[in-house]
């Protein structure tokens, strides 16, 4: 057996995303990413954890990788085989999901994702995926976690359209709309980041082997919080790339 | 009772202007043979709903039979956009009223339960919700819980005039299974005054009798019930066939100029005089074969 | 094979029942002599009435007689086997009920039932069965049919506790309370009654075979509409008769 | 994870007091070896719940174990009627909470989906509306629809501490199956903090992922599994066992009296050590075996 020393950005965030679920909990989940993340976790330190598909599917085990939740090879195996609102309704409205894994094509300093347009709404504008479950997971969830690439136009001052509520405009905004959790991690592929527990703005938890904290600030469009000591983010190990290369991700559709 | 009716014959049954509710989710259960004839017959002005926009969606609104889709939001998966749907937000020809997957879930929850309003979290805080409120003021209110005080965002239940649900199996009365997860589609059909079954087995209801915790939807609800093997092409029927990507590819490339969608309709919709023609222009039987499912993997 | 010319009162009555249904209709049914009159109706006139049980159970074809909802014989070979939500919820509660049969311990003259308690809700009573579906039924179907006992003690002035709303005090209380339908006919072992459109008072329809007028006053708490001219109410046929002997009710527990 | 336990051991984590949803209706899936066990414990206090009132409850109520029930009415079908809990009633010892089928479906379907509330139809203009008024005034409410302004009844969820529900089939970590109509059990583990699932079968996991449109419990609800066959004796479960009408025309005599519930408890609850002891005591195997279901009628 080969020893992986070496790994891709993605698997880093990956191993990070995996880093975040506690054993037992119960994850919501879109496709990509989040999915490697979620699998990760369940074959290393959270053999427990239920991973929830919004259409109706739990636990699955697929052989091979789906080009999207309505790919049936994602359903392969799964324990439970159901419907919207049975994930989405008794499950994350009830308030049973713990974690729920969220991407976009921007959000801003308060951790809020649109996945809906970029441009300006009332005039010239394109339209892209919309929410899908991630209004309601954002909406719903205990908490959230946000994996998106690091860039100037991803990480931004504002979004064009709030898709899914991060802290809306920081302080106690979130809560004044009663909405549960809120996003506690926001991982990219230059660092990782938390929210102020007050201002709820993003805040700079490690940095990824090998960035600069220069490369971090350059390539985002808002100011996070800088804390005085900084970790480097922890390299996926050898065993968690092997698992993503050999058994989750072997196609390498999401983490190549 | 016997409704048992060729495509075409269920088809003529919408008016234009009627509001659809389709069983598709993205590339999989598509209405696409529905949607086909639905082109070919020329019936326009539809309002189409579904909880996850999908390809039977973006066929029609690029044929321009589409007036309004009311959705939360959706795509090809990796294959790509809805390029005709978006393209039609973006140049204001399709009324979009956009919502999240349980928003509309929960609307379908409450036209299928008779219930006059439904609470729920979500939309609260989101653009989604101060677009709602703009273009579709009548559908979105509050009310105050009576046992907390507290607040909440209330959603109109959704009724549409028929469902049109893609399964796996059904009987000549209509009683159907669906086969994997059933996303929105039994509260679709519950809600809708009516329901189209297109199914790719046929079966007796002796059979149906034998397994009936399986019958999701009840033969009650049918209108008619159209027998059409590969109606879902190019999209997946679990358990029974795959999706066929290389003709999803080409839909997708297709529909990024308009262009290309009239070239695309006039092929495969205008271009083929049924099903079965269409089955033959996509590959025939050859093709098919390569797509049907193994009976483990269910793809 | 014997043919069939003697029928007991509750063979008519199932009978009277069965004649109220139009095919293609959809029927709610409690256990018991509603199911009779269902499947009498389903084996002639009616084939195409969908029959639901309130708990998860359509269409039926029993071959055993059961003792009630509960009872495995009654649901087999049934078409759909779902739950209360199903039944109560997306069928009944939706508006697709056209026809509910309702049963009880007592009724007065605008057909409101009482299942619950015989006594001084306040002081000394008896507890019987309670609702169950019957004032789901009774509030959601678009018409309703009781079938009872004619007793004086069962036609009262007065019930004491109203579990299934009929039309209330009369005339137009039972629209004010925005219940749907309401009950059209009310049917004995001695007279078929229907309900006078504007003041809802019980109104004698027919009178059965042998039975007089007097016979139908003498035993109710309550004074009827009498029309003028009273039909007798139609004698089950030789073959409805056989039907609910061999086939429906082989062993009389609900008809003999 | 397996959550296999002993039935004393599932039971002992029932605090008195606690709000027990309970899965029979009538004579058919009831916690009967679960009611015993409780009883044998000394759990008091209870509140218990069930859209129709089943002898699971009856026999809770008969031994005192139960301060409120929330249900919607019951019997034994033509075995008799609930005798404890209408002797509870008529006495004032049992604290009633009646509503109908669909208001205690609709209270567990909210507990379910997280509303704060659910708009019905139902009791307006009964009795049973007053009632609930009068002893359950924070349980219900009214609310101007905002769509239409009329007036319509509103129901608080019901969320109870913990779902008891015979099944016939689960696996270690709580998946189950249900065989037959479902009546509120799949609404009463949804609603409910946690479950505690009875099963007639247990099955590898294997078994539930091959068909798992069938799991209509999932696991991750369920902190208890408990594997024990003959569970709800003397009632029914579908495809497994028939009820035993003896004993029930027994129990309901019995029961007519405050005396014969004590004779009936001393014979079947105080005098039997454990679930096998109650098996033997009531005829053993050969009168077991008499019950089997036939596998074609289920019963």
């Amino acid at each position: 057996m080969t020893a992986y020393l070496e790994y891709t950005p993605l698997e880093l965030m990956a191993a990070a995303g995996a880093r975040e679920l506690k054993d037992g909990e119960v994850v919501a989940v879109g496709i990509g990413l989040p999915v490697v993340a979620s699998f990760l976790a369940k074959r290393t330190h959270a053999p427990n954890i239920t991973i929830l598909f919004e259409l109706g599917v739990v636990d699955p085990e697929p052989v091979h990788t789906g080009v999207g939740l309505a790919d049936p090879r994602v359903w392969y195996r799964a324990k439970v085989l159901s419907s919207f609102v049975d994930m989405l309704g008794t499950v994350l409205h009830r308030g049973l999901v713990d974690v729920g894994f969220l991407g976009g094509l921007e959000t801003d300093m308060y951790g809020n994702l649109n996945t809906t347009l970029l441009g300006d709404p009332r005039g010239k504008f394109r339209h892209f995926v919309g929410s899908g479950g991630a209004n309601d997971i954002a909406s719903s969830a205990r908490r959230t976690i946000i994996i998106i690439r690091h860039e100037a136009r991803k990480l931004n001052q504002a979004v064009s359209f709030i898709t899914s509520p991060g802290y809306l405009r920081g302080g106690g905004e979130r809560e004044a709309a009663r909405l549960r959790g809120g996003p506690s991690r926001l991982i990219t592929d230059k660092a990782v980041f938390g929210f102020d527990p007050v201002s709820k703005r993003v805040r700079l938890e490690s940095i990824h082997p090998g960035i600069t904290l220069e490369d971090v600030l350059a390539n985002m469009s808002f100011e996070p919080i800088v804390p005085d000591d900084l970790p480097v983010t922890e390299a996926p190990t050898a065993e968690q790339v092997r698992l993503i290369r050999e058994e989750i991700d072997p196609e390498g559709m999401y983490s190549r | 009772m016997s409704k048992l009716a060729t495509l075409a014959e269920a088809v003529a049954t919408i008016p234009s202007g009627a509001h659809v509710a389709l069983s598709g989710f993205a590339i999989t259960r598509c209405n696409m043979a529905f949607a086909r004839e639905v082109i070919r017959q020329g019936i326009r002005g539809l309002t189409v709903s579904q909880c996850v926009g999908a390809m039977d969606a973006d066929l029609l609104v690029g044929a321009g039979a589409v007036e309004r889709i009311i959705y939360g939001g959706g795509s090809l998966d990796r294959f790509g956009r809805l390029n005709c749907v978006n393209r039609g937000i973006e140049e204001g020809t399709l009324v979009a009223e956009e919502y999240s997957s349980l928003s509309m879930a929960f609307r379908y929850l409450a036209g299928s339960l008779g219930l006059p309003f439904i609470p729920i979290r979500s939309l609260r805080g989101s653009d989604i919700l101060r677009r709602l409120q703009e273009i579709a003021p009548s559908e979105v209110s509050t009310v105050d819980d009576p046992f907390t005080g507290e607040n909440w965002l209330v959603l109109k239940p959704l009724v549409p005039d028929v469902a049109v649900v893609q399964v796996q199996v059904a009987d000549e009365e209509g009683n159907a299974w669906i086969y994997g997860p059933r996303w929105d589609n039994e509260e679709q059909v519950k809600a809708s005054q009516r329901a189209i079954v297109i199914t790719e087995r046929l079966v007796p209801t002796e059979v149906i009798r034998r397994d009936a915790e399986r019958t999701v939807i009840p033969g009650f609800k049918v209108s008619h019930v159209v027998h059409l093997p590969f109606s879902a092409h190019p999209t997946s029927v679990y358990r029974i066939y795959d999706y066929d990507a290389e003709h999803i590819v080409r839909y997708a490339e297709a529909t990024k100029t308009p262009e290309g969608v009239r070239k695309y309709l006039d092929e495969y919709v205008y271009g083929v005089k049924d099903h079965w023609d269409y089955l033959e222009r996509v590959g025939g039987m050859k093709r098919l074969n390569d797509l049907v499912a193994d009976p483990i993997l269910g793809y």
